[in-house]
This record gives C-alpha cells, structure tokens and sequence, in this order.
C-alpha cells in the first residue's frame, strides 16, 4: 500500500497523459474524450504545485525561525527575511481579494516592482562581470579542445561587434559559419543524445524500475 | 489514432522495447555490459575527500530544473547522483548542504537524503538544515547560494542538472571560495560555462549516466546499454537518410511526417 | 615574476576595467556604424509589405522584467514601426509582466497611436504553453476585459478577429519560456506567421528552426534592436547601447587574449602550479 | 542632473548597488538585501499560488460547481501529511503524481521534436546541388561537416562500447565539434550579459542618479 499504490500512481497518470499525444477517443463510460482527460490532469497539476509551494515555504520559515530563536548568527537577517515574506503575502493576499483598494494595489505594484524585480535584473545582470573574470582565469589555451573553445568564442563576439566588423569585415561572416554550421550541429548531436538519456529515464521511472525517490523504507 | 503521430508511436514502441529489454537483460545477468570511464564522475570522491581534510562542507545543487516539465529526467538523474554523494558524505562524516530551487523537487530531495543517510547507518547525520528551500524564483536563489558559499565556506561544490543563467554565478562563486567544483547539465548554452570554470564537467548525456556508473546497479547498467543500441539505430538512420537525400530520394521523410 | 603577478591579478580590477569600458560610451556615445543582420531585415520586410487596411499584427510580450534589457529595445522599435504604418497591433502576455511592459511602451509611442482603435493591451493569461493553446483556439474571446479593465468587444481594435487566421503576423517578444517551442508546437498549419525577437543566449538554440523556416523572422538580442533601429531611422535605447555593447566584447575578448599571455609567460618560466585540464 | 526623490526609486538604487557590492567582498550589507530579496521573492510566489489555488481550484469548484477539482486540492493538502509522522507516507501520493505527470507530459516531445525531428534535420545530402542543377562545393562542405559531426558527437556518447579505433576516431571528432559549440555558446552569453548589464547601469545611472 505505501509502495505500491504511489509506483502505480507514476504509471497511471503518466500512461493516461502520454497516450494523450497519440491517440484521442471517448473514455469508456464517460463523455470526455482522452485529451480533455489529459487538459484536466494537467489543470490538477498546476493546483497541486501551487500547494507546493506552501510546504517548501515552511521549510525556509523552519531553518529561518530556529534561527532566530536560538539567536543564531543571522538571526536579524533571518527575521527580515520573514518580515518581507509576510510583507509580501499580506499585501499581495489583501490587494487580490480587494480589487477595488487601489492603494493596497498601488502598494503591491511598487513593491513588485521596486522591491523585487530590479534585484533579480541585479543578479541577473551581475553575470556580466563573472563572464570578464572567468575569460580571464579560465580561458587558457592548455589544450587543443580548449583551443578551439576559446577561439570560437572569441570569433563569435568579434562578429557580433560592430567595432571589429570595422577592422575587418570578414569578422561576421565567421561568426555566422560558426553559429549556423558548426553550433548547429553540436546542438544537434548533444539535443539527440540527451533525448535518448531523458527518453531511457522516463520510461524507467514510469515502469517503477526506478524508486530511489520514493524512499527506500515502506 | 492521431494524425501525423504513426511514427512517433512506432519509435516508442520499438526504442522502448529495447530499451526494457537489454535492461531486463542485464538485471537477470545475462547481459554483461561494462561502462567506459567517466573522469568527471570519479572526482565526485576526490571532491568529498578534499573537504573532508579542510572540514568544511559539500554543497550540492540539482539545479534550476523540476520534476513536472520537460527538465524531469535530468532532475531525476541528478538524484541518483545525490545518493552516492550523501553516502560519500556519510563514509567520511562531512557535512552536506543541499540547496534547492524547485518547491516540487524539495520534499522528494528531503526525504532522499534522509533515507541515504538512514541506509548509510548514519541518520542523526541528517538535519533540518541539510536540504534547503532557498527560493523559487530563479536570481533570489542563486543570491542565496552565493551567499551559502562564503558563508560556510563550502569546499566542494557539485552541480548537476538542468541548470540555466545561474551557472556561472555559481562557478564563479565557488571558485571564489576556492571549492573544488564538479558540474554538469544537459543544458547546452551553459555547459560552456561549466567547462571554463569548473575543474571537472560532465558534457550533455553524460549526466544520465551517473546513477549507473556510481552505483554498478545492474537495471541503471542495462538501461545504458539500452541506450547505446537506441544510439546505434539513430546513427544507421542517419546514414540511410544522408545517402537517400543525396540520391534526391524523399521516402524516409514522407515515412518519418506519417 | 610580472607575469605570475599578472595571472594572479586581482579579478576586482577585471570588473572595475569592465565597468568603466561600459559606462564611458554610455554617457559619450561614440556611433560606431552597424550593419543590419538579414534576419532582422525579414521582419522588417514582413511589417512593411502588411497592409494598414486588413491586416493585423499580434504582439506576444512574452519577456521579464530581469530580461528585458535585451528584449525591450526590439519590442519598441517594432511597435514605432507598427504605429508608423498605422497597423492594428494587439499586445497579449504569457509572462505575468508583460502588460506593464507593454504599458510602458503604449506610454512611449504616445500619440503615435489611440488605445482601442489601433493598439491595445489585452494582459497576461497564465497557464505558460496551454495559455497560448487557449488563445489560439479564441483570440476573439479568450479576453472579456483588457488589461486597464475596459471591456474590448466594443473596441474597434479588435472588431472582425474570430479565429487565429484573422491575425497575419505573430511577432513575439520573449525572454524563456514560454516562448517560440511552445508558439510553433500550438500554431496550427498555414496559420499566422510567426516571427521571434529573443534574447541574444537562445540564439545558438533557436537556429535550427530558423533554418528549417519555421519562423518567418528573427530579431536577435539588443543587437536585432538596435538593427531595428538603424532600418526605421529612429536611433533609440538600442542603438545608445551599442556602442558599449560593442567595447564590452572588445573588452572580453582583450581579457582572455592577456589571461593566455599571462599563462604562458608564467608557465614558460616554469613556475605554474597544477589544477587540472580544465576542459 | 534630474536625481530622484522617490523613495521607491531609492530604495530600488541602494538595494541593487548592495546586491552588486558581493561582487567587491561578501558584506552585512548584501546579506540583509539578500535576505529580504529572498523574503520579498518567496512571498510573491505565495501570492501567486494562492491566486492560483483560487482561480484555478477554490472559484470554479464553488461557483461553477467543477467538482473535479476537489481531487488537486485533496492532493496538495496531502503534501502536509508529510508533518505527521503516523500518515506521512500520504504525501507520496500527490508526489508520485507530480512525478508521473512530468514523464507524461515530456516523453512525446521528446522523442518527436527532439529526436526524430533533429535526427531528420540531420539527413542533408553530401553532393548538394543548387535548384538548376549545379554542383555548390561551400554547402556540400558543409552539409558533410554537419552529417559527420552529428554522428561523432553520438560516438562520444556510446558508454558501453570502448572507445577505441574508429570509434574513437568519430568520438574525438564529435568532441571537437563539441568544444566549439560551446565556444559560440559563450561568445553569444557575453553578448546577452553585457546587454542586461547595461540595462542595470541604466537603472542606476538613469532612473535613480540621473546622470544618463
């Protein structure tokens, strides 16, 4: 039962939504067809990982919360973590079931947007100078393979530079042999591999072949 | 049956049955087949043991991907992994840190790690701490893992999955802190990145291979062999078709649209 | 010993150099020429040859806000471009942030255009690939309201689209997901074609389907905005950061030329210390 | 200069320069803007799960009667069974049904647009031609680079055959098709993080410091 019933779960559900992509008759017994079967499944799925996110939630709200009590290093930090996450919820949650208080979405539009997307453009931005400090640590010439990396590399941002195009106007029509041909085919390569790999491992998980996820006690 | 899916279906009937049967094969020890070495997946042990010297801890990451969209099996890949990594941790009694970006994945990572260490015999190893929600959006998490590195100057780093832009964040991260890093992803654009900044990398469907290559477990063995004969048939496919479409004969393509 | 010094340099000063090479053009813009990409010109082509009369342009705003440095130049450009023929231009979001983007821009085309009559911003429907689905199966009805609330069945905007085959071209801005997998897997055969502005990292990626003419145009990365730019003769935010764009490459490609000097003139001397093949 | 007096706009400026400052030292300062940045990012997920449950879940199954969709809220709340040791087994179950929905849903495509398509895109003829009959040396170049590079890079991937003889030869050849990819790879994300770099430096230099 505790074993049984969840590796069973895995094949039903993901039998039912795969057959979906195949084939598409009425259930028996019912008057939906299978790819509205597989539309509900899906629409269920969605629900479900939104509970999720509620329980990965307690597990920060844990960590955070027994470190504030023991008064652990961090712990001031940790409480303004969760002061903002509740910040958040409370004036999001209030904002949606009151659609008419146009302060509290004004509020909630300007800590989205002031409080939250600017920092994740930060980090994402940040990336920038990682690129200028690993070109200068990592990229060596040890190798033949690393060779060749590099020097695409280094001929696909010549050509994609305005500034060397001027240099010499050979500098784009590199990159793009590179880009269209040789990249092409890596990505083909790699993209069939990866699908035999993810396509082996499906089908081991959806016969219960694998169940190291499911725990190994009963 | 639905239009324009005939082949398809016929593909996963026949690659499917392949795939089962070698696997089936080779549990039942009729099949023998031997995994070539992967140096990448070797140093997972030498990574373990440096931070066992410098008692300082492991930090693992499954990376940006889930188990509910087309990232799943990498996701799934990276916890065959991350059982032979908490059984290492256990061996040489260092402490893991497992942060996690997908609020799916985090309980079945939470209780995967609690059942390795169970099965390790050292399940007081296993604390609330260990396996961490950091966020679900993708920069919060990543600025939480950079600061887990400098703050517990983590010594290992290892990072495999489906991983996206956070990559090099992480690889330079951790090379900041000076953890020894072994990574690797399915994920084309940022395996480049991998291979600069990390000391070892595993390279696209390598990453699949781990749960098989680290355990010897006969059914992950057969389901790599599996995959080579699938491998096989796509390379005698593409040969066919290369000379048919030279010869200007179209066939294999109307057959493969049907 | 210059060398190991070198090679062992301190990576705050790689970023403080990064910084300034950046900054610098970006106060003095230095307008160094830039040549068009055809892919960009395809889009062009397709919105000049469109016919302000009958046809009508959906505009997917499909990027983040974390994203859209190298994505909203293009959308701009290609909206100004839109007003400028007076083309009906439907803005519909599967990203949450998308509508406020799009506001942003309706805000910069100013009176360019009249929201109702030939723009508007229908807002954000979430749902990721079974959204666009949905959409496509209705992009008469799948919205009652628009984004700023109003009710767009009395918009002449919309008047006369019943089904997806009303709209001519698809142009849809995107940062990830989703984005041009899950539009070409839900778009029905002989429908609207479908052209991509994306960001410059999903260039490598989306390449195989531009060769197979699965997208009918492709403006790529601030770049393709720029570009964008330079084909309606409006210079604009892409242009403006070009110039830096172009030095930050010049930049990179001058660290990692230094970081192999270093290298080798340090290991020539014999004095490397080991670390593993890298690659 | 046109420096803001938002507050808002304030907080935004000092909070990224904070953010930014991890990349000169780890600080008490990054630390609280990480932290709140974390806040700030876990609890907007809330909200929009929350909206979720309601949209999807709580308003059609009350007011439009779905009756259906009592099965997902069950199921998500079986996820907090994990809490109660006696019935935490439970909370497999709405697992196990994440897990088979992901391998329903990716498996087709997969093995449709991924491998068989790739592999179709694959089949380029060795002798190309143009559309009037005459031979093109460039493409044909190319389309056996491209036919033989696909094949190396699957060499490089036979885990267990040996690598050695001609198939070693192939795999070392896939390996270098490889490294190149990843090169062009790169070259192309140097591009795309300078443009979201300078979209960042325009934030601070302009909307806040207004120098821009």
């Amino acid at each position: 039962m505790k074993r049984s019933v969840p590796l069973l779960i895995v094949f039903v559900i993901g039998t039912f939504l795969l057959a979906s992509y195949f084939f598409n008759f009425t259930l028996p017994g019912t008057n939906i067809t299978l790819k509205q079967g597989a539309s509900t499944i899906n629409n269920w799925g969605v629900i479900v990982t939104a509970f999720a996110v509620g329980l990965a939630s307690i597990n920060l709200l844990r960590i955070h919360g027994a470190k504030i009590i023991n008064q652990r290093s961090g712990w001031v930090n940790s409480a303004i973590l969760i002061l903002t996450m509740f910040t958040f919820i409370i004036v999001g949650i209030y904002s949606r079931s009151n659609p008419d208080n146009e302060s509290a979405a004004k509020l909630f539009s300007n800590l989205f947007n002031y409080a939250y997307s600017p920092f994740s453009a930060t980090m994402y931005s940040m990336i920038a100078f990682y690129v200028a400090s690993a070109s200068y640590r990592a990229f060596r010439m040890r190798s033949l393979e690393a060779t060749l990396l590099l020097s695409a590399a280094v001929l696909v941002m010549l050509g994609n530079a305005p500034i060397a195009e001027q240099v010499w106007a050979q500098f784009p029509v590199i990159g793009k042999w590179l880009l269209t041909v040789i990249n092409t085919t890596g990505q083909r390569g790699i993209a069939i591999g990866v699908a035999i790999g993810g396509f082996a491992t499906s089908l081991r998980i959806l016969l219960g072949f694998d169940r190291g996820h499911l725990g190994q006690g009963d | 049956m639905i239009e324009g899916t005939h082949f398809v279906f016929g593909a996963f009937i026949i690659l499917g049955s392949i795939i089962i049967g070698v696997l089936l094969a080779t549990r039942n020890g009729k099949l023998h087949p031997k995994i070539r070495r992967i140096p990448a997946l070797d140093s997972i042990e030498e990574a373990v043991g440096r931070a066992t010297e410098m008692g300082r801890p492991v930090h693992y990451s499954p990376g940006y991907g889930d188990i509910t969209t087309s990232t799943a099996p990498q996701t799934f890949a990276s916890f065959d992994v991350l059982n032979h990594v908490v059984a290492l941790t256990a061996r040489y009694n260092t402490q893991l840190i497992v942060t996690c970006k997908s609020p799916q994945s985090f309980p079945i990572i939470q209780e995967l790690v609690r059942e390795a260490y169970l099965v390790a015999g050292k399940p007081d190893m296993f604390r609330e701490d260990t396996v961490r929600f950091i966020s679900e959006a993708q920069f919060a998490w990543a600025a939480g893992v950079l600061g887990i590195f400098t703050r517990e100057q983590v010594a290992a780093n290892i990072m495999l999955g489906y991983f996206m832009a956070e990559s090099l964040l992480f690889a330079e991260g951790g090379a900041q802190v000076g953890a020894i890093q072994v990574a690797g992803t399915g994920n084309l654009a940022q395996t480049a990145f991998f291979v600069a900044a990390c000391d070892y990398t595993l390279i696209g469907e390598e990453l699949y291979a781990g749960g098989a290559y680290l355990s010897q477990d006969a059914s992950k063995v057969g389901n790599l062999a599996g995959q080579d004969i699938v491998k096989m048939i796509t390379i005698a496919f593409i040969v066919l078709g290369t000379l048919l479409a030279t010869a200007e004969s179209d066939w294999l393509l109307e057959l493969i649209k049907k | 010993m210059w060398f190991e010094r070198l090679q062992n340099i301190d990576r705050r000063v790689i970023y403080t150099i990064l910084l300034i090479v950046l900054i610098t053009p970006m106060i003095k813009p230095i307008g160094i020429p830039l040549s068009v990409n055809s892919t960009t010109r395809q889009v062009y082509n397709l919105i000049e040859n469109l016919d302000p009369e009958k046809d009508i342009v959906m505009m997917g705003m499909d990027y983040s806000v974390a994203g859209q440095a190298d994505v909203h130049p293009q959308a701009v450009a290609v909206a100004k471009h839109l007003a400028n023929r007076n083309i009906r231009n439907i803005m519909v979001s599967f990203v949450a942030d998308g509508p406020m983007l799009a506001e942003k821009i309706i805000g910069i085309l100013g009176d360019r255009v009249t929201y109702g009559q030939n723009i508007v911003n229908v807002g954000y429907l979430a749902g990721g690939e079974s959204a666009i689905k949905k959409f496509i199966e209705a992009p008469g009805t799948t919205f009652i309201n628009d984004h700023r609330g109003k009710p767009l069945a009395n918009m002449p905007v919309m008047a006369g689209i019943k089904d997806i085959n009303d709209i001519t071209l698809i142009l849809d801005f995107q940062t990830g997901s989703p984005g041009y997998q899950d539009f070409l897997r839900q778009l029905p055969a002989g429908g609207p074609l479908y052209a991509a502005g994306i960001v410059t990292v999903s260039v490598p990626n989306v390449m195989p389907y531009l060769n197979s003419g699965q997208l009918a145009g492709l403006l790529q990365g601030l770049r393709g905005g720029a570009e964008y730019e330079v084909l309606i003769e409006e210079p604009g935010e892409g242009a403006a950061r070009m110039d830096a764009q172009s030095l930050g490459h010049v930049v990179i490609v001058a660290f990692i030329i230094v970081g192999n000097l270093a290298y080798f003139g340090s290991k020539r001397k014999g004095k490397t210390h080991g670390g593993g093949d890298k690659v | 200069m046109n420096i803001s007096t938002n507050p808002w706009v304030w907080f935004m400026g000092i909070g990224m320069l904070s953010l930014y400052s991890f990349i000169y030292k780890e600080n008490p300062i990054y630390r609280l803007f990480e932290h709140i940045y974390v806040g700030a990012s876990v609890g907007y997920a809330i909200v929009t799960a929350y909206g979720n449950i309601v949209d999807q879940a709580w308003t059609p199954l009350t007011t439009k009667g779905e009756l259906n969709l009592i099965v997902p809220i069950i199921l998500g709340l079986m996820l907090y069974t994990r809490f109660f040791k006696p019935i935490a087994w439970l909370s497999r179950w709405p697992m196990s049904f994440l897990m088979g929905l992901g391998v329903g849903i990716s498996t087709y495509g997969m093995l449709n647009s991924q491998l068989i398509a790739q592999s179709r895109a694959a089949m380029m003829p060795i002798i190309a031609k143009s559309g009037d009959g005459a031979f093109l040396l460039g493409k044909s170049i190319n389309n056996i680079i491209m036919v033989l590079g696909v094949l190396g890079v699957l060499f490089y991937f036979f885990f267990s055959v040996e690598h050695k003889g001609p198939v070693k030869k192939m795999a070392g050849f896939g390996r270098l098709v490889m490294m190149i990819t990843f090169g062009v790879a790169f070259g192309n994300v140097v591009m795309g993080r300078i443009a979201l770099l300078l979209g960042a430096i325009s934030d601070i230099f302009g909307t806040w410091l207004g120098i821009i």
